[in-house]
């Protein structure tokens, strides 16, 4: 298993944002988590990055227990993550927050910087590499220079999953990667996400947009209230009493 | 035993000026988020048109207070407006900068007006009276017990009235408040008026005790702002009770254990306390 | 388009203070410049009656910030001293007549600004000579002062007695060394028969070398310092915590003082916690000043300080008194009174040296021109030590319990030898005068 | 060809540097060298400051405080008997090491608190600095301060540094120094990590970047150089007291860097150089000058909170936009905002 997610518990000044949660990713898969809003599925991703303190439970990456580590160590580790509401260092240029993305896997610190060493010289060549590949994979190269405010909301999505991917993980989490993009522009985001399985690498994506769930979802994990409801690949789910009450129920309240 | 007890009524004596002081500085910081460091020269100013009122136009003692109060309010409502206002949604650095332009402009507007040497106003109350082992000044008494009646009189205010509690909604909730058709601007225009009047107060009272100086309020806003970190942004519990006890905290460390590095006890708590919990000794984990 | 217009806005805005700042400028006397002295030396020699020349004197001190008043005492002094010299028509050398001219510059104190202002002064307006009143910014214009062809005297007002441990030809020292209180006062109390002493004083250079001192001369007798709580007095506004524990080990006298403000202050409160025993004041507050503050001598029964100056008891030091408070508003302090003499020295160098330029020939015609007694001065001036201390009283005045002054006593501290005091005796002006000996 | 470029490039700074090492030579007004002399050992102080104030984003208001232990240091230790170049470094590193433990307690705060503790600090410091009587005598400070050990020259003689002059390019040595090492820093991977701290903390920590220990980094580096600043400055002086740890020194400085413009090379320089000679000129207006000042500084805040830099980046860029005329749509944009960014690859 490449993680492994035991009874996770989050509580909030007495408030209950995730109950014992379980669940593995396996290498290679795409697994979605979906629940109403206000189900836990952000505070679960906070969680597992190393955000937020879990009240209890653990979770372990290739069988080493990683609970409790700070985001900068689980995406050294090989987590990377992208956030809901689209985060970019936006006072910067598109190929600056890629070159911050690849930091984690370069050493360059005040003495190489200053008197110009042979490691400064060898990363910043590689980051540039880099981030030429990376431009090229989320087909954003002619705005290599553009600033990060410049951008759509679409190519901002793009960027986001380009500076994840940065950090060569093993594991990406996306939160809601689609969120407040129109259709067309969200195959496009799709596409990407196919491709980067391609590249081997595991996805856990949140997402509300059920037929893209359906459509990319190797398996899916529900959450309401906090719980975990159930579990399965997306054939099973969608026909799952428990879910469509969940949703269904939330639809009534809503 | 007897020097006890004077160091504990020397100390809450203190403390009412930092209660007062911290509680007005904790409405624009807190809930604000405007660090307003010249909220000691707004105490400053307070002590001046005192001054300036009893001296020239022979007001009263306590005309001149409330004459004072209200000069005080109108001044903080311009700086509100002129001052913080257009730097809302800026980095939180521009506010600073801006407050120390204040406080630099402040200070050395009253010197050219008022001159440098400190200024006096005579005892209204001069009499010297004895408690409990106690020697003081009826003045001395006075402070602490208008200190308290204005403490009380501002939390009936904030929880009595329309207008505090459109002040507390806004603490709590900016957006929330704005939502249900507060007008955050206003708000923030009165929450200025009232901070300022609350130092002018202070400021007041304490005149015939001490001594008026253009430099007198730089050190003070320092103490208050220790104490609202301290006691909890926004908390106005916690600005009276972290004004008290910082008062005694100086009254019996500075006499009994050092006199020259009584401050130093106040700044390194806070040091020390911010670095155990960041976000002040009753912050809350944010989501 | 908006940005230009902000641009625009202040840019005016910034013009405007400039030119405010230009026009404020222009109101003062405009140095000379010196093609204009030329023409002006130029047009003299054609005239019989020669044009006086203005010479400018610096000055740099504090002129805001919370030594700002302290500062201005001092400037009060050399100005109205200035108005005296050039009222009885200045100096006259070789035939050409000089009048004088302060330029007071602010420097909070800061030596950073000390620095420049001095260099600005010596640079922009000549000035043979630079007055300062504060000790840490005197030492760093020492440094600079002996620069080849670009010397100028150190008028230094600084009564620490470290800055005679500071090695410099250029210097003249204006008030004397604190010492003499610290020794006059320990004597007074011992003789007295207090025994146990508490201290309350100021906070900084001066204070602190001030407590220490006393602290030696008094522990030497066989005295005991029973609390030790000093305050700063600049910034503090309440001294109850710090009398409080001074008080409640019962001293037999309380040693305070500071500037004269929060000193009036401290002697209040010390009262007002039921304290009734005597108070020493250090040399810095002045009796009078903190008499005037307090509204009387009510609360000032068993006070001992240093003089106030109206007691040189001359016809001259009532009016200077007098005239000093219509022109400034304000009570002439310690400073004002030997800056108002220091600079009639200085002018009389001057003309013993027959040089204004020259701070060399003027600090070696210094010694030539005392005494300076109380007939024309507030304070006496006897002669010069060899690092350019100005040999003048040190006083100490009680106040009775009735509330009245005492006659003053007057030290001569440089010297132990008697006919030096009875050759003083002939000149002065004042009443009691004692022998004491003070390290230079 | 390349040499070409580089001149083309780089001829406003040329320009400025031979300004700047020939005014000794030009202007022989004491007064203005001396102001010159304060101005850029400001400029100093307020390019270190804008390391962690500007591109870092941590606005430690503990610099004076720092600046005086360097002082302090260098002033112990060089009477003590030690070299002023090896007493130099060592002031830098005092207050770097210190800065290094009040970094581990400060640096978890954020925004307001971060200023607040640092504040604190820097008070600390000043009281103790007046009180410790022991060690650092006090307020009247300790003096008497040897000039530089000179430096010995083959076959001209040496280098002393009595001599104003001499002084001059000093400070000025010092300030191409620091210029050398912020703009390699900044100009790095590593200051990258620096301001992606600064624009955005949480994300950048999520892409893997130890913002703790890189806020530190910043926050040493920044003491190293500002103790440095203070020893220049205490040997220059010749002494130093409880003041060069005052706030209002920080004040000043901060007020410098926002006023040039914060995150820019250029800023703390321009800011620092301008304020001092505008606050000389402003002389005649005697007690007003400050409250003026004041003044000009909130209203530089919310009118130009990007500074003068800024202001003349965006004029320079209209002008050429102007005269350009065809460039490609938002090209124009992007260069005028692209003082933030930095050439980085």
């Amino acid at each position: 298993m490449l993680l492994k997610v035991e009874k996770l518990t989050k509580h909030f000044d007495g408030l209950v944002a995730n109950n014992h949660i379980s669940f593995d990713l396996a290498e290679g898969e795409i697994l979605a988590i979906i629940g109403p809003n206000g189900a836990g599925k952000s505070t679960l991703f906070n969680l597992i990055s190393g955000m937020l303190p879990a009240t209890s439970g653990k979770v372990f990456l290739e069988e080493e227990d990683v609970t409790g580590l700070k985001p900068h160590s689980m995406a050294e580790r090989g987590i990377a993550r992208t956030f809901q509401t689209t985060t970019l260092f936006d006072e910067l240029r598109v190929m600056d927050n890629l070159a911050i993305g690849y930091r984690v896997r370069t050493r360059t610190g005040f003495w190489d910087a200053l008197l110009h060493s042979s490691r400064w010289r060898r990363e910043k060549e590689e980051t540039e590499a880099k981030v030429m590949e990376a431009l090229e994979f989320i087909g954003m190269r002619e705005y290599a220079y553009h600033f990060v405010s410049t951008l759509t909301q679409e190519a901002q999505k793009r960027l986001a999953i380009g500076v994840a991917l940065m950090s060569d993980p093993k594991i990406m989490m996306l939160d809601e990667p689609t969120a407040g993009i129109i259709q067309d522009e969200t195959d496009g985001i799709m596409e990407l996400i196919l491709r980067l399985k391609e590249r081997g690498i595991t996805v856990c994506l949140i997402e509300h947009k059920m037929r893209m769930v359906m459509d990319l979802a190797d398996r899916i994990v529900v959450l309401n209230y906090g719980e975990k409801i159930a579990e399965g690949p997306p054939e099973e789910i969608s026909c799952n009493p428990a879910v469509i009450e969940a949703y269904l129920g939330g639809e009534h309240i809503a | 035993m007897e020097l006890f007890l004077q160091q504990v009524f020397n100390g809450i004596m203190l403390g009412s000026t930092y209660a007062m002081v911290a509680l007005g500085l904790t409405l624009v910081f807190g809930i604000l988020h405007v660090p307003n460091f010249a909220h000691g020269n707004l105490y400053m100013l307070g002590a001046y048109v005192t001054f300036f009122l009893i001296s020239l136009y022979q007001f009263g003692f306590w005309a001149a207070v409330i004459s004072s109060m209200v000069i005080l309010g109108v001044v903080g409502m311009l700086v509100e407006r002129f001052v913080y206002r257009p730097l809302i949604g800026q980095p939180h650095i521009n506010m600073f900068i801006s407050a120390i332009g204040l406080l630099i402009l402040l200070e050395n507007s009253v010197a050219v007006v008022w001159g440098t040497s400190a200024k006096r106003i005579p005892h209204p109350y001069p009499d010297t009276v004895h408690l409990l082992g106690i020697t003081t000044t009826q003045q001395r008494l006075i402070v602490i017990v208008a200190a308290v009646i204005m403490i009380i009189l501002l939390q009936l205010f904030i929880k009595k009235t329309i207008h505090g509690t459109t002040i507390e909604a806004v603490a709590q909730d900016r957006e929330g408040a704005q939502l249900v058709g507060i007008n955050v601007n206003w708000v923030s225009s009165m929450t200025f008026a009232i901070s300022s009047a609350f130092a002018a107060a202070a400021a007041s009272l304490m005149a015939p005790i001490f001594m008026i100086t253009p430099t007198m309020g730089a050190l003070l806003v320092m103490k208050a702002f220790v104490i609202i970190i301290l006691g909890g942004l926004g908390s106005m519990q916690g600005a009276i009770l972290g004004g008290y006890i910082l008062g005694l905290v100086e009254s019996l460390g500075g006499g009994f254990i050092s006199a020259a590095y009584k401050d130093v006890f106040a700044f390194g708590a806070l040091v020390l306390i911010l670095a155990i919990k960041p976000t002040g000794l009753f912050g809350k984990e944010s989501n | 388009m908006k940005n230009v217009l902000k641009l625009g806005t202040f840019a005016l805005l910034i013009t405007g203070l400039l030119m405010f700042a230009a026009a404020c400028g222009s109101t003062d006397q405009e140095p000379k410049a010196p093609e204009q002295e030329q023409a002006d030396d130029a047009k003299a020699v054609d005239k019989v009656e020669k044009e006086p020349i203005e010479v400018v004197i610096g000055f740099t001190g504090p002129l805001s910030g919370p030594a700002a008043q302290y500062g201005k005492d001092n400037v009060n002094g050399i100005e109205y001293g200035i108005e005296h010299i050039n009222s009885n028509g200045g100096i006259t050398i070789d035939g050409q007549k000089y009048t004088f001219r302060l330029e007071a510059m602010d420097d909070q104190a800061d030596p950073t600004q000390t620095i420049n202002n001095a260099r600005r002064m010596r640079d922009q307006l000549d000035v043979p000579a630079i007055f300062n009143p504060v000790f840490t910014s005197i030492a760093p214009l020492m440094d600079i002062n002996s620069e080849p062809d670009n010397e100028f005297l150190m008028m230094a007002y600084s009564s620490t007695p470290a800055i005679l441990h500071l090695d410099n030809d250029l210097t003249v020292r204006i008030p004397p060394s604190f010492l003499i209180y610290v020794e006059a006062f320990a004597d007074i109390a011992w003789n007295e028969g207090w025994r146990n002493g508490a201290m309350l004083v100021t906070l900084g250079g001066y204070g602190d070398e001030w407590r220490e001192a006393f602290r030696e001369v008094w522990e030497h007798k066989g005295g005991k310092i029973v609390a030790d709580q000093p305050a700063n007095y600049y910034t503090e506004t309440d001294y109850s915590t710090q009398l409080s524990a001074a008080l409640a080990t019962n001293p037999d006298f309380l040693l305070v003082g500071g500037p004269s403000e929060p000193t009036a202050l401290v002697v209040e409160q010390a009262r007002d916690l039921g304290y009734k025993g005597p108070i020493l004041l250090v040399d810095q507050a002045k009796q009078d000043h903190v008499a005037k503050i307090l509204g009387g001598t009510d609360l000032m029964h068993g006070v001992m300080g240093v003089p106030a100056t109206a007691d040189v008891g001359t016809e001259f030091a009532q009016e200077f008194k007098k005239g000093y408070e219509e022109k400034y508003g304000v009570i002439n302090t310690w400073e004002a009174v030997w800056e108002y003499t220091a600079i009639h020295a200085l002018a009389a160098a001057m003309e013993e040296a027959g040089s204004v330029d020259d701070p060399k020939a003027i600090r070696e015609a210094f010694p030539k021109v005392f005494p300076l007694t109380g007939e024309e001065y507030p304070a006496e001036m006897f002669s010069m030590g060899p690092r350019g201390a100005i040999h003048g009283f040190g006083g100490v005045q009680r106040i009775d319990d009735n509330g009245e002054y005492t006659t003053p006593l007057n030290y001569v501290w440089w010297t132990d030898s008697q006919d030096v005091l009875d050759e003083i005796k002939g000149v002065s002006q004042v009443g009691q005068i004692e022998l004491m000996k003070i390290d230079e | 060809m390349k040499y070409n470029k580089f001149l083309k490039q780089n001829w406003l700074y040329l320009l400025l540097l031979i300004a700047a090492l020939s005014f000794p030579l030009v202007i022989s007004s004491r007064y203005y060298i001396q102001i010159m002399i304060t101005a850029l050992t400001w400029a100093m102080a307020a390019l270190s400051l804008n390391l962690i104030l500007g591109y870092t984003g941590q606005a430690s208001l503990a610099h004076a405080g720092f600046f005086g232990l360097g002082a302090y240091s260098l002033a112990l230790t060089t009477k003590a008997g030690l070299s002023f170049w090896l007493a130099l470094p060592l002031a830098g590193a005092f207050a770097a090491f210190i800065g290094l433990f009040i970094g581990l307690l400060t640096l978890r705060t954020r925004g307001h608190y971060f200023a607040i503790s640092t504040l604190c600090f820097g008070v600390i410091v000043f009281i103790v600095a007046g009180s410790w009587i022991e060690i650092t005598k006090g307020a009247t400070g300790i003096l008497g301060i040897p000039k530089p050990t000179p430096i010995p020259i083959p076959f001209i003689g040496e280098l002393s540094f009595t001599s104003q002059t001499n002084q001059y390019y000093l400070v000025i040595f010092f300030l191409l120094l620091f210029l050398f090492i912020i703009y390699r820093l900044v100009n790095s991977l590593q200051g990258l990590s620096f301001m992606a701290v600064r624009n955005n903390e949480v994300l950048a920590e999520a892409v893997g970047i130890n913002t703790f220990t890189t806020k530190l980094l910043s926050f040493v580096v920044t003491n190293f150089l500002v103790g440095m600043t203070g020893g220049i400055y205490a040997v220059l002086m010749g002494g130093v007291s409880p003041t060069v740890a005052g706030s209002n020194l920080t004040f000043f400085w901060l007020a410098y860097v926002i006023i040039g413009g914060v995150a820019t090379m250029a800023g703390p320089i321009v800011g620092a150089v301008l304020v001092t000679f505008l606050m000389e000129y402003m002389y005649s207006l005697g007690e007003y000058r400050l409250a003026i000042f004041g003044l000009i500084l909130i209203m530089a805040i919310i009118f130009f909170p990007r500074g003068l830099v800024g202001v003349f980046t965006r004029l320079y860029q209209k002008i050429k936009d102007y005269f350009g005329g065809i460039r490609g749509g938002g090209a124009g944009q992007n260069a005028a905002k692209s003082r933030k960014a930095n050439e980085t690859l």
